[in-house]
């Protein structure tokens, strides 16, 4: 079969996620933005995503010297979580929020520093992989409004919708694990006071119906 | 070299209906014991477990384990290609960057070849824990998917209770309420059409029922399924695939909130 | 307490397909005679009248008159539920807040039960005058389905004439007019294919058809259909359900606008 | 069986609709408001609606005295047509019409004195009740123009629209039924000269298609 | 006068079935030798020609040369009107603003017409000169849609090579690549199910599926369908309507280009 | 029948088209415009569209003199190449790249000066004829943006789009036609340098994939 390799052309790029939740009515809503009309994915929504390659360097790395599945190794997670980082990344996402003449009314996101890292998944496009940081974090309701390419949608929503891409459910899914309440850094969570904006505490995020919770698959497995 | 010829063409088409909506992009594992093959749906809540034997195919070959990474999408396009009677056989180099998909039509006048590009998938393989059930049921799977979807006009969830006497299935919701119960059958023409269960303990367990019609789209592989429950372990249903291999789904189930919630 | 059985669940399938798309919500109103209910559509144009007599019943029960304020579109997603070979019963209280549906396999292994709630409902209750009919025609409800779907595709109204020798039905619209013309047939197989036209008075009206459409969809309860219509009244077209009662539709027909209109 | 007595807790509320219609090349178009995104009939088209509880306050407790169906009482009728109310209502309207950026070119909206009483219609959600008192008005085309949130449907539109509630829809008959021939107050109404700004009698509104007249099954019956 | 009468009126609705997706409007030439349509699809890519012989229709009446501009869409919701198995006769004067369509069921119970507007249509009429093709395929029509179908799912063009021996259909895209390959059969039950291939000369040439599919909406007009194919010469798709007249369907193979493009 | 002649009422409008392309990605886009919420093709998308019936006097005048089918005289075809129609059509749409609030970056667009005639095309409605006159010109990327009433949209988008009329379709034929490579001017326009403004020459159009070509079935019939 003269067929080309398509495997070993695959583009690696990371981006870095922030899943923006607000609670409104006792529901979770999450902030999806619109992608561009053209190109990969077009007209799809998505949580609010920047490049970040300078995460995956160390990444990118092993994955070529082993030529074999690769799952984040350590660094890559050290990289996510480190300060200098976070701050990078909370000015890129700034950035996202204050553009365009549909500017967030408070223009300091000062919420951006209670982001808190979720973990790290990936998706393999035809020729381009993705590897996505995520991190979430709580806004007040209503102080980041609506606008023709940015949506709040509740849980439901995001999961059942059309235009939103497989790579976003799997991202999504990454919160979904870091609320369950097996994880003890997030029952601590659990008990500290909410609305403070003591960093990485006052997410109190649950995926669900109030009534019931689902637990992941893989809370029983492997 | 992996090469794996199955005379029912339909069996592979019915897999990929059963599991084209659940799981986005897969891992075929290819080995000398069969196909086999489990992933997680995208918001890791369910899992998915396929296993064709390697006696299911004829021939059978397959020199070094072999791992397909499927998108299941284009998969699913190409496999909608064979009719249900072709022949389809399955191809692929040691270190394959595609799989090649044969279709014969039992006259042999009409072959067709599909080649698909294959992707690097870093999943996670779970251990699944081989479990003895606190409750059994087998039922015909029409009847099962019939329940779920009646249901899901009702609520989100659906509780399962399964007692000596019968398995009740119970929603509720805005307009109301509503609940099936099946009683065990005493004699049925068929087979597939009889409802058995066999009880260890009783067991009342709720579910998502967005994830059981997922399951349920793998009616059309077997006349009848097999739902295992116990207690705050994931329910299993299965879809034997004829006497060459099955289907399963696991689900947890879901989690009553009486922990103490912080008041407001 | 109200309790009423119908063997043939179908038939109550078949109504809520007949109504729930031209009434959002309505009072099912029980009596000792049986089960009746009169509701205008939202837009107050058009009227349908459903009779199911007491006797369709076994056993039936009504101790005392009770109205059941329903949702269409809820009881319709429970009605669905059932097969169609279920018996299905009606359960309320005397003075109800919900009513109970429970749908029985014929086999009694698989027994169903939805409990909805009622709402309260404040319906005007019309009073319509027993009437004799310049012109009464009886033809297959599937030749007057198709014609009122044809006609649509030329215009919005259909004009009825009816004389002694035929029914003619016309419309007209942008790309031109159309009309059917059925003749009284002399000597058919089945009953159910007669077209049989009794004549007082020559008559010709204007109907619209976006609600003979509605009404239409009663054609899977009864293989006949009975129109009447006389100058100035309400055209009915009545559906019989076999021989235990009625769902009967009423639409005034439209008025020419040849009163003179103020000049611009 | 233990199951909650729903009837009795339904939340009461009036709301005081006005149909603003136009006439655009001889067919009458009717102006839509899009609902929020989130809460009931989410993101569903309405006609221009305010809450008008002080409408309904006789309403309410005659209703809860006899526990039986209501019918709109004569006091309530009363209510909604008298002066003062009126003037709240056309002030509530204009409010909405003169609200956001989009707002119309013409913020006195002096045709608002024109609006005309059509009767009263009600509505039940699974625990919600409400009383619409409704209104319609003629504008001159292209006074109100059309947002993102606002648009002007043709009946077609309105009645076979699926994303139009059914309450709406109710609402509609009612002037439908206003405006059958055989009420002796529309008959005048035509004959008075049209566009001119007399309050009550400009409104000249036929319902369907010009050349022939849809009569309500009412006007037949009962 | 024209006045044409045709007994199949099924055929007419099937015709109008393969055409309207194509061609939104087009002239029908009516002439004592029949009647006769051709025209391009909007985008000029593609030509349709229709022929229904004169003795198709009984009777068939031709004063003189007519030419009624058709928009096909009206013109289809109109077809739709008419039953299978109703008698279908078209009537116009000699010089028509309209074309009326009458349909009798079979018992000549019921009677339908319908009038249509006629348009204006200013089309070019191609010359198609008589050619003889290096390669004649016949195949069941069946079989020729479903490998349209079946390609479109993996690339936009079809590539056709006719040998000897076999024609094979070939698709790539993004998932990958596919084809499909039909040998001569050498004793099939039924003649419709047979694969002959009438060959002078090998031929491959490439053409775009999006045009091949809108040609067979036609398969249920004839279960074989025959393509014809030279070198840098449009491709004929006809099927047989059949002993009365023919559908034929005209598509320009696309041209590689490698042709020098100026560099970037 | 007593049926009133249709044929003959049908009024006739000549139409001014220009077709904006930009190539983005190696992929041509093509520019369309919603046409207005009501009346005749509400709401379907269109190309750029002015109307320029001073382009057509002769060609009205020799079909009335004749009554027969028409095929676009010789003399419309200078009409439409003129120069001075060439200025008042610039003019024209020009007008309407800039309308609105969301004018164009550029309002000069001299990128108009670049127009290509392409040829005529007519299309009949059911009480109206209308004649186009097609023109097209590349647009350097990104200079026409995207409004709620103007799209980008790819020729697949173009062709298989169910809000797209069909006499759109029909015009954009002349696109493909006028590009073909047996067309001698075409082939000149090919050898010159890409990108430079020279009138008439900078097209550089390719329509379908960029692997093959699509040829009209009129370069080999008739």
């Amino acid at each position: 079969f003269p067929f080309k390799k398509a495997k070993k052309e695959s583009k690696e790029e990371t981006i870095a996620v922030l899943i923006l939740i607000q609670i409104v009515d006792e529901e979770q809503q999450f902030c999806v933005f619109q992608r561009p009309q053209s190109g990969l994915l077009a007209n799809m929504w998505e949580f609010l995503a920047v490049p970040a390659d300078f995460l995956s360097a160390p990444l990118v790395k092993e994955e070529h010297a082993t030529k074999k599945k690769l799952s984040a190794p350590k660094a890559f997670e050290d990289c996510c979580r480190s300060a200098t980082n976070f701050d990078r990344l909370r000015e890129a996402w700034g950035g996202v929020l204050s553009a365009g003449p549909q500017a967030s009314q408070q223009p300091q996101h000062q919420f951006l520093a209670n982001a808190r890292y979720l973990g790290t998944t990936k998706h393999v496009f035809s020729h381009l992989k993705h590897t996505y940081a995520a991190y979430s974090v709580e806004v007040p309701p209503n102080t980041i409004g609506t606008t023709s390419t940015r949506r709040w949608l509740s849980q439901t929503q995001l999961m059942d919708g059309a235009a939103v891409s497989t790579n976003v459910k799997k991202i999504f899914g990454l919160l979904a694990n870091a609320t369950q309440p097996s994880k003890p850094q997030d029952q601590q969570s659990r008990q500290s006071p909410a609305r403070k904006s003591a960093p990485k505490t006052n997410s109190k995020v649950t995926v669900g119906p109030s009534a019931s919770k689902q637990p992941s698959i893989k809370s029983f497995f492997g | 070299m992996f090469e794996a010829r199955l005379k029912q063409g339909g069996t592979l088409k019915k897999v990929l209906e059963a599991i084209k909506d659940l799981v986005s992009e897969s891992n075929w594992d290819c080995s000398s014991t069969g196909i086999s093959l489990q992933a997680m749906d995208n918001s890791h809540v369910s899992l998915v477990s396929l296993m064709l034997r390697s006696d299911a195919f004829e021939p059978y070959r397959c020199d070094r384990n072999v791992t397909l990474g499927i998108n299941m999408a284009s998969m699913s396009k190409i496999v909608k290609c064979a009719n249900n009677d072709d022949v389809i056989t399955l191809r692929a180099t040691d270190t394959p960057d595609s799989v090649t998909f044969v279709f014969e039509s039992p006259s042999q006048d009409r072959v067709s070849e599909y080649e698909m590009k294959l992707m690097n998938i870093d999943s996670e393989y779970l251990g699944i824990p081989d479990q003895e059930h606190e409750a059994v049921v087998k039922m015909p799977s029409g009847e099962f998917q019939r329940i779920c979807r009646d249901l899901s006009q009702i609520g989100e969830s659906v509780v399962v209770s399964v007692a000596k006497d019968g398995v009740k299935f119970s929603a509720s919701g805005e307009l109301g309420k509503g609940n099936v119960v099946l009683k065990p059958t005493v004699n049925a023409d068929k087979e597939s059409e009889q409802v058995v269960i066999d009880l260890q303990e009783s067991v009342t367990l709720t579910f998502a029922l967005r994830y059981l019609n997922f399951f349920t789209k793998a009616t059309s592989l077997s006349e009848s399924v097999t739902i295992s429950m116990s207690k705050d372990v994931p329910l299993v249903v299965e879809y034997k695939i004829g006497d060459i291999g099955y289907l399963r789904y696991f689900l947890a189930p879901k989690i009553e909130e009486d922990e103490a919630e912080d008041t407001k």
